[in-house]
């Protein structure tokens, strides 16, 4: 057992319903208890959904425990089946209701014989996998599935599209941000003259999936979604699949350039350097934010970053090698990917933290003081508890991460946005600071975290209150750094000139 | 108790496809209510996350309750179940060191059979920290009877007997300590005066704090005496139970409870309408001054005083008709207080019916419908959301009171709702909270009178076919 | 004199800088003490500006104060002129020069004779219009200018372009969202066929101004700033203009509908009835935010608005007609145009504030604890003060007006972003409240302001401790409630008795 | 004080068209300083935009300044000024109560010649504040002067003597309150005997609070005893100033003060470069101690010492070069210590030149160039900025320090800037914060370190004209 109070990532079943409620015509079925459906709730609430969430529960109850389900799911899925006329029916246990080991797949099985859709059992284990995962495996499942299909039946297509093209693949409901970087994806390829061929699984069509084979290569804009398709259509039909994300002005122009050279390689003549350089340097204005002043003023400025890996690592890299701002760590919850995410970040942080721990987040990020964090949701609340500005970079989602104005994170509108949160959450932390600075009404008595009570040095009255001149808000780092500083030197008693030795010394 | 059955209003039952909260969820509001308590959830990632997304922004406040999750070796028993939550339990009280800590078993220590019950006995006089066991999980049909659970755990654990002087019990109880806060013994005596001699009373339910006050200071009115309410603010001032005292529920979805203080604590059930609305405060005090053979004063002039400061608000729904889909037990108190405001009922869905403990709900819900003259609703119980929506297609309500997973396409469908959900959250107990309803009935319909001109009804391009 | 510690317009020769510095290839030449050249600043930092700003201090010096300023302003208009080449040079005095009382009119009749470009005095009362006045004076006087100068060369169009066609006219530097304003509205008239003859004065070129009269209509989209040359045009040239904001759903709609009027009373055939529909309904996501859960749960709130004409006034509107939100009162601080706002909002809002004093705005706002604020950003330093969220919505400008990522506030993605701002103006502060409610770590002791301290009445413990109980943030209003009713009724002191009472009685 | 005048160095004078910040500026540090003081800006709206724009959200702490703005019937002398001044200087009165109130004279007021100056004396012994006037205003050049204006104003309020017994002007003063507090009396005797015997010194220049420390600290290593600072942390605590004491400046652009101090209170002005640096500091140090006859202890092992703990910064810096546009008149000082740190300076631009205040720190330049081996910067008075600009794509330096109107435009023509201003607003005197400078120095190239792989370099289609 494990005391929790919060994770990063859902359970598996979450990540399977995204995907399944993705499609268009598409239904789920729950085998659970009551109550279990709050799947519908979160889509509805937090997507603000205008159409009924295609989920059902079929419950779980004293009956079921004591003598199995019987007819009750087959019963559930062709009603469905009759009602809404669905092209696929995906049938999924929860956490709970796995551990009843029913036979679920002879309930597909003897459903599919009474059912015009087709029906699915999603393959996944409910205690070994988590949200990210499950949802990757159960595109995959899908995808496999109508492809097999449609080659027994001869329908695959054999030729690729006349002009270059791609699937994206990824974009999910309940998928942070991705509705607008999708739009945002699409305009991209516009531009680069590439049709799309198909986006799954959101808004996509069951039908559609046997044509993913025409596309001229894969686009996998997010780590944890996507990539088992992208890796089993590479094996499939040898379709090249693009796994940069492209988030930043540095990653998108190389996404671009990998896409350039698949698709030449494919006999395209195509030239995107000209593209790149142009919305680089005068179209997206990331790039000169950052050169301008406002950016310089935030050179070697000390900032944390947590989230999924996909995120995560973006954003870390835009900091450090577009920004110059000081990434002390990066992190990300998603340990079962942790290698490539060390991979990624490593040279452009000091340290590298891989838990789904908050609690131990929370005292990374006490301990190192940044001036600004990006995280989740989770971090803004430390931040707010530790008075540092936190953007939100990654989920778990929350109704905020579906804004109804047009915020993606790809791109190059996707630079500018990031652009703007950055900014923004240092200069919000830099105007609470400067109220303080100046006797503003936001003065506050700064928590000095991790700093000791019981100190074995003794501040003089004096410089005790020289540090009380200095702003809060490096208050507790100079305190620190002095207290370091005499302690090396063997020091008792802390007066006015040791903090300014100290000064001298380390540049407290 | 009445036991008469209002044999003219018409009963279903559906099939139980509704969308409802699990009964986890009351650890939101019954951490806060006992305050020196602590909640452990023992489930699984499922149960967690349907917490942190059901309560929101409520984690980052440090809550009382936490998770025990349940991993796959707990899950195929390759460890003991003893060990873990022994070394949980020590955690919480290291950190923590509540009064109480209150398991929550959930589906899955069901169905993996986890002996909780055997367990909290030993664990318990271990640690030296009460444990009550209680099994509210999704096997229940409402949310709302999570507390029913919880409270039923407790009443078990109130004290048998007053185990002190009475000066002393009055202290201990931490609403007459609220009533008494700063008086000189002198006033308590003249206080105690102003009540009429009745044998003692308990109120059960968890209600906000206010509201306690609120229904305590209506009984006093009419000289009854509050002993004390299960829950308390405090795990350590549950209220005394003897035998033959009298209780009473303040809510509709409290049969379980009512049932183990009528059956293990032999104590006498008043069977009242709920004191929900005007018209339902009403009936419940009357109710519990017939139990004690006293005569109302003032009642008639509160009531109709009350009525006279809602009509704005009744003024906006009179005439209009309400479809409740069913969550969260509250509907039949609800149902008769709209109708009493003047609106029709086609339907009242709702999970679960104990027609016994709501005998007197029911009787008055149909009593109310023939004095405002309108037809009977349809109650369905176990619903079937699918089926419901088709109905409201095709009744086109003027409002329909939803759970949180149809309140969006509904609206999007041009149709009025307001989540059920709200109304386990809000005060609407007692005379003081009538217009708090209203103010949450009437909300879509004011929001939407605002909108009207504006033709935004239907916000989807095809009618889905659900 | 006026003792003053903010202002919400800055002085006119801001204005007049700002237009001209708006042209392409417009110099300005201000005649004024060293460092009034802060507006070079404020474009440079505020606007992020890439290139040098166009104006040029000619210093007034104890050497200009003793004898005049002599050649030295015709030396630095030629000057400019042999270096930049500009189209057009405008000189104009600030507040403290103007009092010199030279005569600028006969210096830039000097320089004309020199220079190369054409050469212009900005013809402006420095001490009796604030920087909104002199912008509109100065577009009119520079846009007259070129009309009458190409009517004596005969250059002016006599035709109207071949399809219907608009000039965008008062988008400027330094304007509040201008510029990503005037991308909206050019994907609009592009929705709606109609082609942008010109903007003006943004990114236009002194030269094409005598094009103005070949559009078949004028669209000024701010109130401040093109009403006077939209006028000018309609009476010189009989071209109709439409005035109508096109911010929020119904606002943009109305707008829509009058550009049809008028263009099919020019003899086009247009219907934008199904444009302006799908639009509303199901493009902009901002009619189904009003719709949905989100916003009934914001019906009845109470709002206070505050800023310029064009934004307070349209954020009045659509807070009380499509969100249901209760504008307490609405002001601007365009005192010269008051009668006109008055007109605009008065049947949206409880009361409407004509002030241009910041400290009465502060205490509007105590007195009245909305639970949102949408103002400018002094407002929102009156709201972090008193607890309360603002979402900014009008100038003073400031950096964050100038956002890097897409933010209109006109067309239909401006419709989105504002719902973005109301909902999360809203539900920020809510959560600060529910943070509290919950004991969570963001308590504060909620400063009672208003509630006077040396109440008459006495509050019983008991009532005292029953008080407490109630959240922070509706607890002064409570009070307030509750000893109003007392005192309504000769009640000396409030027992919990008394206080729920009161909330039977009013509701409190 | 030093006379010889560098006469190897080149000066040359251009038109002044340049950018500085308005003189009236100085009262955004100057409030803050001085904590019992109310700023008083006497001018347009215009000036009160400026101040508003350029201290941007200190308006909201509620500062202890304002506008007295000029309205027309102000400008048209219809209004009588002294009962408009009367009437506002009441209401800071009223709602501030400050131990003085500075009237910062702008522009305006010497166009409408309003009689500052002799509207003072009335109005102040009127309402009971001292009322200080300071036309600090655009006809001077530079903003730093702004603060120059203000200290030669209040030089002449310093008390004339010591008013009370010795140990008593002791506590008076802030900075030997602060050394002094909590010791003993035995302990302040034993102290004083750390100091060694020399006529009474006051430092000049406003500095926060911290560097009035470090410097006073760094004298006393010397054994010299600091008197007092101009200006005082209070306006109550002016220093005393008598006949025949010593003065020394701390920034290079107090040339009025200076003259002030010499030519009305008879000061002895002692003539050193300026505490900028470790050069810098060592050299102002050495100075005071030769004008007081002691040999300096240890200074060159503290100096050894500070350069050894900035040597990573000073590699990024070593061989390259930068270009002063001219602002804020610390450019004399600035530019010889980064040629100290190994770079090259082709240009310093200054607004103005006192050659006689600056006389030492030209002196110092001077040396230090033919020390390092590089060439002699060209000095520019009054600058041309356009014609800098024009100057500055031909050197293409490594680094220009400038003001704010430029810097965003050549950092998107590729060239790295500094703001001048920062250093104005940093702490940047004395041994300890040499490494601040050098911080703010290598900023940039830091920055653009980071991004040079990227190629961002130009980012403006065209290079525009100018």
């Amino acid at each position: 057992m494990k005391l929790a109070y919060w994770m990063y990532a859902g359970p598996a079943h979450i990540g399977t319903l995204r995907v399944a409620s993705s499609f268009k015509n598409v239904h789920a079925i729950m085998h659970a208890p009551l109550g279990d459906d709050y799947f519908n709730v979160m889509r509805s609430m937090l997507e603000r959904e205008r159409n009924f969430t295609p989920v059902t529960a079929s419950i779980v109850d004293r009956h079921v425990l004591a003598r199995g389900s019987q007819e009750k799911v087959v019963d559930n899925i062709t009603r469905k089946d009759a009602e809404e006329h669905p092209d696929l029916i995906v049938l999924t246990p929860t956490c709970t209701s796995s551990i009843l080991q029913e036979d679920l797949q002879n309930f597909v099985e003897r459903a599919s014989l009474e059912a015009k859709a087709d029906v699915l059992l999603a393959d996944v284990n409910h205690y070994r996998v988590n949200e990210l995962q499950a949802a990757d495996r159960t595109l995959d499942q899908i995808v496999r599935y109508y492809i097999e299909k449609a080659r027994k039946k001869g329908e695959l297509p054999t030729a690729k599209t006349e002009k270059p093209s791609v699937n994206i693949i990824g974009v999910s409901t309940l998928g942070f941000h991705n509705q607008h970087d999708c739009t945002e994806l699409k305009r991209l390829m516009a531009d680069l003259g590439i049709e799309v061929n198909a986006v799954i699984p959101e808004g996509a069509s069951v039908h559609e999936l046997k044509n993913l084979p025409r596309a001229w290569f894969n686009l996998v804009p997010y780590r944890e979604l996507g990539l088992l398709t992208a890796n089993y259509l590479e094996q499939e039909f040898g379709i090249p699949y693009v796994n940069i994300t492209p988030m930043g002005v540095v990653e998108t122009a190389r996404c671009l350039r990998k896409i350039q050279q698949i698709i030449n390689a494919q006999g395209a003549n195509v030239d995107y350097e000209e593209y790149i350089n142009n919305q680089t340097l005068y179209v997206s204005q990331a790039a000169w934010f950052s050169r301008s002043i406002d950016c310089q003023n935030l050179t070697g400025k000390k900032a944390v970053v947590f989230g999924d890996n996909t995120h995560a690592a973006a954003i870390t890299k835009i900091l450090a090698r577009e920004m110059g701002i000081h990434v002390v760590w990066a992190g990300t919850y998603c340990k079962y990917d942790a290698d490539w995410f060390r991979e990624q970040v490593s040279e452009y942080c000091d340290e590298v933290i891989i838990t789904d721990d908050h609690g131990a987040i929370g005292d990374a990020i006490a301990r190192v003081e940044p001036s600004a964090i990006f995280g989740t949701q989770m971090e803004r609340h430390v931040g707010k508890r530790l008075d540092i500005p936190c953007g939100v970079i990654a989920a778990p989602i929350h109704i905020q991460n579906f804004p109804i104005g047009y915020k993606p994170f790809m791109g190059y509108e996707g630079t500018n946005q990031i652009a703007d949160l950055v900014y923004n959450s240092f200069t919000l932390g830099m105007e609470d600071h400067l109220l303080e600075i100046f006797g503003g009404h936001d003065t506050k008595e700064v928590i000095t975290k991790g700093i000791s009570a019981d100190t074995d040095l003794a501040w003089t009255r004096e410089a005790q209150a020289e540090l009380n001149k200095i702003p809060g808000f490096v208050r507790g780092k100079v305190k620190r750094n002095t207290e370091k500083f005499a302690r090396d030197r063997n020091f008792t008693e802390i007066t006015v000139e040791v903090m300014y030795a100290a000064k001298e010394s380390v540049g407290a | 108790m009445t036991l008469a059955q209002p044999e003219a209003l018409n009963f279903e039952c559906e099939t139980g496809n509704y969308h409802t909260f699990c009964p986890i969820s009351c650890v939101a509001w019954l951490y806060q209510k006992i305050e020196d308590s602590f909640f452990l959830v023992i489930g699984t990632k499922t149960c967690g996350y349907f917490l942190q997304n059901a309560m929101g922004v409520m984690i980052f406040a440090e809550p009382r309750y936490a998770m025990a999750e349940l991993e796959e070796g707990d899950i195929s028993a390759q460890l003991n179940d003893y060990e873990e939550l022994k070394r949980l339990c020590e955690q919480i009280k290291r950190d923590r060191n509540p009064s109480v800590i209150v398991w929550i078993g959930t589906c899955t220590t069901e169905i993996i059979k986890m002996d909780l019950e055997g367990l909290a006995p030993k664990l318990e006089s271990e640690i030296g920290i009460p444990i009550v066991v209680a099994r509210a999980n999704g096997l229940d049909y409402a949310f709302t009877q999570g507390e029913d659970t919880v409270l039923a755990a407790m009443a078990a654990r109130c004290p048998n007997e007053a185990p002190v002087a009475e000066t002393e019990k009055n202290e201990r109880n931490a609403i007459q300590k609220l009533l008494h806060f700063g008086k000189k013994k002198e006033e308590l005596a003249q206080e105690e005066s102003e009540y009429v001699n009745h044998p003692p009373l308990v109120l059960f339910g968890s209600l906000p704090d206010p509201v306690v006050t609120q229904l305590t200071l209506e009984l006093k009115k009419q000289g009854i005496k509050v002993s004390g309410w299960l829950p308390a603010k405090r795990y350590t001032e549950l209220p005394v139970l003897e035998e033959g005292y009298y209780v009473v529920g303040v809510n509709p979805f409290l049969s379980r409870t009512a049932t183990t203080l009528m059956r293990r604590r032999k104590c006498k059930l008043i069977g009242a309408p709920f004191p929900i609305g005007p018209d339902g405060t009403r009936a419940w005090v009357e109710k519990i001054c017939s139990v004690f053979g006293i005569t109302p004063k003032g009642l008639d002039e509160r009531e109709a005083q009350i009525w006279a400061n809602l009509e704005d608000y009744v003024q906006l729904i009179r005439g209009k008709s309400a479809f409740f889909m069913g969550d969260n037990l509250l509907e039949i108190s609800l149902a008769r207080f709209l109708i009493r405001c003047g609106m029709t009922v086609p339907e009242i869905g709702i999970p679960y019916m104990d027609k016994r403990y709501q005998a007197a709900e029911l009787a008055m819900l149909e009593k109310t419908c023939q004095e405002m003259g309108v037809a009977l609703p349809k109650i369905v119980e176990k619903p079937d959301n699918y089926n419901q929506v088709q109905r409201i297609y095709e009744l086109k309500p003027d409002l329909v009171i939803t759970g949180m997973a149809h309140a969006n396409p509904l609206e999007a469908r041009g149709i009025n709702t307001k989540w059920s959900v709200e109304f386990t959250f809000a005060q609407i107990h007692g005379f003081t909270n009538a217009r708090d309803i209203l103010e949450l009935v009437t909300r879509p319909l004011r929001r939407n009178n605002n909108l009207k001109d504006l033709g935004w009804d239907k916000l989807v391009k095809e009618e889905a076919k659900i």
